[in-house]
């Protein structure tokens, strides 16, 4: 089991060394850089710019640089936001995707099992129907429509939520409800579905037939023979959702100015920000992978079919 | 429980009443707190809370009025102002003295500091620009070059007389140089504290001001918090006790922070509400010194023909533009510079489409037969777009010609205007650096940095020269209108389509000391609550 | 189908005819009332999409600037835009007369316009105009943008679905049936394009193939395709190698089939009805995926406009002109919905296991 | 072998609405059970004895299952007209089932310990290390080796064999009346097969359970079963002593099957023979011998009726115009 753990470990190096390989070469391909500007610096100063930053090095000189950089730990100064580290920025702006992301997707996995359960042991009933229609919409509805239709509703109607803001605001925990609700809402629909597929499916085995057979209860069967298998590719859906649930959604963020992480992602894209987005990318990357990770490993204690050599 | 509820709830409305705390969304997240580095509006905002230079901007006419300056007096030639400082401090009780604004603006010209705004300074400022613009010598020793910026940081205009009087040296008599003083790339920088934490001075802990305001707290991405300046000089006539910048990127969420109260000044507003919005007591609108046209590139035909140019500028109703699309008091134009004091600009070529058909036909094009296919480019932006398939049809309706849109991210629109140049038509806007024409004229010179359209005519390049070297005046002005008139009626280079609006919603029934200005400049010690 | 002639019939004058499992698929999913509305929506769309050009329906991009923003109506568009500039009068005389005196210049501004919009209407022959869904923010016809926008959305959603499910079918079925290193180094790949951030992708992707409008579509397709092949490959490669042991290919490859002949025609037709439920309920995700790109403004080129650039456009003005959000973006729900139930029912449908449970 | 029945069937009627219409899967099926008795249900594929089992217990997946008519009595109970709480007190407890698959009937997520337990804790109201011991004890009669340790792993951590030698030690842990084994040997290989039907046979004597064995295969039933049921398209054609019917096999299917099992005490030379045609869909069958297509005695009348049932004065009955009385034109 160690051994199987650090190999795959391993096996994660290269995997991440072509990733930030391949970012590196690949933003710098996207036209404009990191100071062009309506109004152009004079010529020097521009000069001046790049020799700050270390641009005016060649391709190959910049890369080695930043890859000595990365391995100790330092992902250097962002371009735009000019007082700030790179480190600075994600270092305070990942924890509160990490609070906003892993609260939606608890509520989205919570909700979503249980809209899964209720729909499968009522399979083509009116509470199915129900249930699948919500799924269907939370997939279908983009978080921009979402989002500001619930601030219009809970907030400019109804009055009971700030528009906007975050938790460190007078507000308080409160700001948290509505950008909750809407990051959570499509991953909701997605393991809704899942789960009443695979409980579906978990219906029909012979072991759950064999439960039955041994008189136990309805309740029991589901709880104890049924969910344990059918959750489990909803454990290995969850490593990229939690992922990709975590580095943020800038639509939730712009909309309810939460201070996370998918904002300056997408906007350090569009700044050409280098240094940032290199930072986001193996934040993201490492995350993802490092996730797909424990899911495998989480899977393995969870399927003890599953035996890791 | 009912009395601690009602305490408490007395406790927050006395608070909310006598407090003037003052909340702004302020678009953008601010990209620095280091005057040298601040480029954009929300930089602006914040500078104008956190710092102060020679002058400040008079609320109402934007005109010069004494900030760390007491007083001024110019030369006869008006090449050379001569500032008498009042006795004021930074935040930490350090003096800021004269010999603090000339190391400031050296610092902002110095190569290594890569100021972006610093230009500004070379505009004015005698050898300015040749310090801020110096660049070493690969052939000469490394103590030759430093020698060299030795004598060129020397060369700049700015001198310390005594400690409380500085000396700027202008390159020649520049009018509008004194209401620029007011820029944040003017204003002192607390060079005591940078030159004990470098770089880290910008950071909160350690950030010391001279303005009204100084940096309570700053998160990135949720707030900066500013708060009233005991030490600042004139404290006693600072009637806000903190103003909040909330960055915000999305517009309707401003909107309906605004509508909650939970914002008190909105700097933009929703352009699909504009119709709710018009009716707000709180709306502000004032014109601004900023033009949105589209730029032909002379180089790719059917461009280089006059005829199609005038024939495409015609047939556009601007008037519809601002009336229909933007809807929030634009003036529409057929000329590129704003109104300014003095300077009438020239009327242009206006909408008529008859003619507009005719020029085309003249050009080998009846009713649009023929027409090569063409492209025009513009950055994603709702108004942007709303405005090119506005056009796009005009030019379908009334010519007969097809053009393709395509909108473009930003800094690939920016590499594919400015960069490349590989474009036909593209849109474009220019807020001028300084209130005179010449800020917008000077871009279209054969081998200027923005002349993004590569227009070329030797005679408004003679035209621009000339002026250049003129006393501000009548006689300027005049010549200033005859390059104006060949680019925007002759040449039709451009086809201008109208003068920007500042828009705000602040509700001037609450706060004193905000007006609408041309500038969109609002200095914060001014406002108070009613 | 039951009495269908020449049907062969055992001895108990029963049908014996062995049904091919498309054949017993199709009828199963026509038992499945949900799925078939889902097929039915499907298609209405898809005609009326397809036949959008000769469809009794205005211009999508012919604009009238004294109709924008015209709620829906069966009047026709000039009695409404009349009826638009009264109301607001009477809107702006009511504020004025409360006191609000900056509003004046507004009120005679408005006042004026009507006469110019009364005039407009007496000779403008569009005046007679009929715009059951309402118009935008150019006077643009609803009904014709959200049609069109459905061609764009639609055709986003079938040409990613295609060009993902073929790039995964591909390299999925190599990595399955070679093994080995090949498989190991392919699936190095897609966790690497995994790992990279897909809007990052799709930005630089963008940014770099603008070059001219034309294009800008088929760039979209390729840069959701290029990224959306990855689950499909992982989903086949994990079909291919369960399969390629079984009993059926063993003969296969005793007969000396080549390894080609055994991936195209006996591994993958077996693999196609997971395939197929997939590109099903992928399709929606294109769809999305491509109007938040719309969203973020790297979406198709005015004045084209898929779905999702319409809604993005209405929930600017929802408040004041909620068609202009509501149209297009129920037209985008009950297409999803649709391809969600056919999706679901397809799955059910295919699925040899659920044979006697519908 | 004692003369009191403790398990009743009475006409029973399984039907399954499909899209292709009615499966008849039991139509009419009656036997009884004696105490300690084991009973043989034999016939091929689709034949009915499956779902005859889960129907008696009540647990057809319905829909699209739906049992339409008859009586199981157990003990004089009806188990078709229980209420839910009251059948699954029988289940498991009092009638227990073993299932054909030993690799899917088990779940793969829990341990073996806690699939034995449950049943124990919740029938016989033990406590939790009590069941353990009692799930060790019956794993030790089933002949699982060092079933201490076995009794805390995984399912997949068994061969075929032991897994169904689980499933046995699980079924038999409560002691039931009734263990139906629904073909457990038919997938595991022939030496396992021996040793799994010596297992059950060794511990129902042991335990006084009546067995009802659901198989294919003659052979098995030969060793195993004191009274033999054989179905045919939902229905039961041949009924008696297994001896009895083996001596003198009444219904041509009976024979046809018979036949067709390789003996080693007869001399070879001829042919195996076998039964000729498929067995029949049985979707909307009409009213005839299902069987007439494939028989050789076939009759006219044999296509338009079914057979009555005749009985014999050993017991035996038969459903088949050969002996009927009633004739019909």
């Amino acid at each position: 089991m160690t051994k199987f753990i650090i190999r795959r470990l391993l096996s994660l190096i290269p995997t991440m060394f072509v990733i930030v390989t391949l970012s590196f070469f690949l933003i710098r391909f996207a036209p404009g850089g990191p100071f062009s500007a309506e109004k152009k610096v004079p010529a020097q100063v521009l000069q001046n710019l790049m020799k700050k930053y270390h641009m005016d090095e060649s391709l190959g000189r910049q890369y080695l640089r930043y890859f000595g950089e990365i391995l100790r730990g330092d992902l250097g100064p962002s371009f735009r936001y000019k007082d700030m580290t790179v480190n600075a920025l994600i270092k305070q702006s990942m924890p509160n995707s990490m609070l906003l992301g892993t609260l939606s997707l608890a509520l989205a996995v919570a909700l979503g099992i249980a809209v899964g359960i209720v729909s499968a042991l009522k399979q083509n009933k009116w509470q199915d129907y129900t249930a699948m229609s919500l799924a269907v919409v939370g997939i279908s509805v983009p978080l921009f429509v979402i989002g500001p239709l619930l601030q219009l509703v809970f907030a400019m109607q109804l009055k009971w939520l700030p528009t906007s803001g975050w938790i460190t605001d007078r507000a308080g925990l409160k700001t948290l409800i509505m950008p909750v609700i809407t990051l959570s809402f499509p991953y909701f629909a997605y393991i809704a579905r899942m789960s009443r597929a695979s409980i579906l499916e978990v219906l029909r085995s012979d072991y759950v037939r064999t439960a039955r057979a041994k008189g136990l209860k309805e309740s029991t069967v589901i709880g104890k023979h049924v969910l344990k298998g059918a959750l489990l590719p909803i454990v290995s859906y969850l490593g990229p959702a939690f992922s990709g649930i975590i580095t943020g959604s800038i639509v939730v963020e712009t909309i309810f100015l939460v201070p996370g992480v998918g904002k300056i992602f997408v906007q350090s894209a569009l700044n050409r920000d280098y240094t940032l987005i290199m930072g986001e990318v193996i934040v993201y990357s490492l995350i993802l992978i490092v996730m797909n990770f424990v899911v495998d490993i989480v899977y393995g204690f969870l399927d003890p079919r599953i035996a890791y050599k | 429980m009912k009395k601690i509820f009602f305490i408490l709830f007395a406790l927050i409305a006395v608070m909310g009443i006598s407090a003037q705390d003052f909340v702004i969304g302020n678009g953008d997240e601010i990209q620095s707190l280091d005057p040298a580095h601040m480029q954009g509006v929300p930089e602006q905002k914040v500078f104008l809370a956190l710092g102060e230079g020679l002058v400040v901007n008079d609320p109402k006419t934007c005109h010069a009025v004494p900030g760390i300056a007491e007083s001024w007096k110019a030369s006869a030639d008006g090449s050379v102002y001569t500032f008498k400082l009042r006795k004021s401090t930074w935040s930490d009780g350090v003096p800021v003295t004269a010999q603090t604004f000339v190391d400031s603006w050296l610092r902002n010209l110095d190569p290594d500091t890569a100021s972006e705004y610093a230009y500004l300074i070379g505009i004015v400022v005698k050898g300015a620009n040749d310090y801020n613009t110096w660049a070493p010598d690969k052939a000469k020793s490394d103590a030759d070059n430093a020698a060299a910026k030795a004598a060129a940081k020397a060369a700049v205009g700015v001198k310390a007389l005594d400690d409380y009087t500085f000396q700027v040296t202008m390159v020649g008599p520049v009018a509008f140089a004194l209401d620029m003083f007011a820029h944040q790339i003017f204003a002192p920088q607390p060079l005591h504290v940078i030159a004990k934490v470098g770089d880290q001075w910008t950071k909160p802990e350690n950030y010391v001001s001279n303005g009204a305001f100084v940096l309570k707290e700053y998160k990135q991405q949720q707030y900066l918090l500013a708060v009233k300046n005991p030490k600042y000089w004139d404290a006693k006539n600072v009637k806000l006790a903190s103003v909040k910048f909330l960055p915000i990127n999305d517009v309707k969420t401003e909107y309906n922070m605004l509508k909650n109260k939970e914002l008190d000044w909105a700097t933009t507003v929703p352009n699909d509400l504009l119709d709710e919005v018009k009716l707000r007591s709180d709306y502000q609108v004032a014109p601004a010194t900023i033009s949105y046209y589209y730029i032909f590139n002379m180089t790719k035909k059917p461009f280089d023909d006059v005829r199609v140019r005038k024939a495409l500028a015609m047939a556009i109703d601007k008037k519809a533009i601002v009336d229909k699309i933007t809807k929030g008091g634009q003036l529409a134009t057929n000329a590129l510079v704003p109104p300014m004091e003095g300077y009438t600009p020239p009327k242009g070529n206006a909408y008529n489409p008859e003619q507009a058909k005719k020029l085309l036909a003249d050009a080998g094009f009846p009713g649009g037969k023929g027409f090569p296919a063409v492209t025009v480019i513009y950055n994603t932006n709702e108004n942007h777009k709303k405005i090119a398939e506005f056009v796009q049809e005009q030019w379908k309706t009334v010519l007969g010609i097809d053009v393709q849109l395509q909108n473009l991210e930003w800094k690939t629109f920016l590499d594919t205007r400015s960069g490349t140049h590989d474009f036909q038509i593209t849109r474009a806007g220019w807020q001028a650096d300084y209130l005179d024409p010449d800020s917008y004229l000077n871009m279209f010179v054969k081998d200027g940095g923005n002349n993004d359209g590569k227009y070329d005519n030797p005679k408004y390049d003679a035209l621009i020269k000339q002026e250049a070297s003129m006393m501000g005046g009548a006689a300027r002005n005049k010549v200033m209108q005859q390059a104006e008139t060949l680019l925007v009626e002759t040449d039709q280079h451009i086809i201008p389509f109208y003068y920007y609006v500042s828009q705000n919603l602040i509700d001037l029934k609450k706060w004193n000391g905000w007006y609408n200005n041309t500038l969109d400049t609002h200095p914060w010690k001014f406002i108070s609550k009613k | 189908m039951s009495t269908n002639i020449g049907q062969a019939v055992n001895e108990f004058n029963q049908q014996v005819a062995a049904v091919s499992l498309w054949a017993d698929a199709w009828r199963r999913l026509r038992k499945n009332r949900m799925a078939l509305l889902g097929l039915w929506v499907v298609g209405a769309f898809a005609i009326i999409t397809l036949a959008a050009p000769i469809l009794p329906i205005y211009d999508y991009t012919s604009q009238e600037m004294t109709h924008i923003n015209l709620p829906p109506s069966l009047k026709s568009a000039g009695s409404i835009a009349i009826q638009k500039v009264e109301k607001r009068i009477v809107e702006l005389k009511g504020l004025v007369d409360g006191g609000r005196e900056d509003l004046r210049p507004e009120m005679d501004k408005i006042r004026a316009e009507l006469e110019s919009v009364k005039a407009d209407v007496a000779k403008n022959p569009k005046s007679s105009k009929v715009y059951l869904l309402g118009t935008d923010y150019l006077g643009r016809d609803m009904l014709a943008r959200t049609i069109y926008g459905g061609r764009i959305s639609m055709m986003v959603g079938i040409i990613g679905t295609i060009t993902a499910v073929l790039i995964g079918i591909i390299i999925g079925a190599i990595a399955g049936y070679a093994g080995g290193r090949l498989d190991n180094f392919l699936m190095r790949i897609v966790d690497i394009i995994y790992g990279l951030p897909y809007m990052l992708i799709v930005i630089i992707l963008m940014a770099m193939f603008h070059k001219d409008g034309a294009s800008s579509i088929v760039i979209l397709f390729v840069a959701i395709a290029l990224v959306s092949w990855l689950t499909i490959a992982r989903v086949v490669r994990g079909q291919i190698i369960s399969l390629k042991n079984a009993e059926f290919i063993e003969a296969a490859r005793s007969m000396g089939a080549g390894t080609g002949r055994i991936i195209f025609r006996h591994l993958i037709p077996n693999t196609l009805g997971v395939i197929i439920i997939f590109a099903t309920l992928s399709l929606p995700s294109f769809i999305m995926s491509e109007s938040f790109l719309s969203f973020l403004g790297l979406g198709v080129s005015a004045p084209a406009a898929s779905w999702g650039t319409l809604v993005s456009e209405g929930v600017q003005g929802m408040e004041l002109y909620p068609w202009r959000l509501l149209v297009p973006a129920l037209a985008m729900t009950i297409f999803l919905f649709a391809m969600n139930f056919l999706g679901d029912g397809l799955r059910v449908a295919l699925d040899p296991q659920s044979k006697n449970r519908t | 072998m004692t003369e009191e029945v403790i398990l009743r069937v009475k006409d029973l009627r399984t039907y399954f609405k499909t899209d292709e219409g009615t499966v008849k899967a039991v139509d009419g099926v009656s036997f009884d059970l004696h105490k300690g008795e084991t009973l043989g249900i034999v016939g091929e594929s689709g034949s009915g004895k499956s779902v005859t089992n889960l129907s008696i217990i009540n647990m057809i997946p319905s829909p699209p299952g739906k049992i339409v008519g008859g009586e199981v009595l157990f003990m004089d109970a009806d188990l078709l007209a229980m209420p839910a709480n009251k059948i699954r007190e029988i289940r498991g407890n009092k009638i227990s089932m073993i299932f054909q698959d030993p690799m899917t009937s088990l779940n793969p997520f829990l341990r073996i310990s806690t699939q034995m337990t449950e049943t124990i804790i919740l029938h016989q109201g033990l406590g939790k290390d009590e069941a353990k011991a009692k799930a060790i004890e019956m794993l030790k009669l089933a002949g699982i080796p060092a079933p201490e340790k076995r009794i805390d792993q995984y399912p997949h951590q068994f061969s075929g064999g032991m897994r169904q030698r689980v499933m046995i030690a699980m079924s038999l842990s409560c002691n039931p009346e009734i263990l139906i084994a629904d073909e457990p040997t038919s997938a595991l290989d022939v030496t396992i097969q021996a040793q799994i039907l010596d297992l059950m046979k060794d511990l129902t004597a042991r335990l006084g359970t009546a067995v009802i064995l659901i198989t294919h295969s003659l052979g098995v039933v030969a060793g195993m079963c004191d009274t033999l049921c054989v179905m045919y398209a939902g229905r039961v054609v041949e009924r008696g002593a297994t001896d009895a019917v083996f001596a003198d096999p009444k219904h041509p299917y009976t024979q046809g099957l018979i036949k067709s099992v390789p003996r080693l005490d007869v001399a070879s030379g001829n042919r195996l023979s076998s039964i000729r045609g498929q067995p029949p869909n049985v979707i909307d069958l009409p009213d005839c011998c299902p069987f007439y297509p494939r028989c050789d005695k076939a009759m006219d009348i044999c296509k338009r009726k079914y057979p009555a049932v005749s009985r014999f004065d050993d017991g035996r009955s038969v459903a088949c115009w050969l002996y009927s009385e009633e004739k019909l034109p």
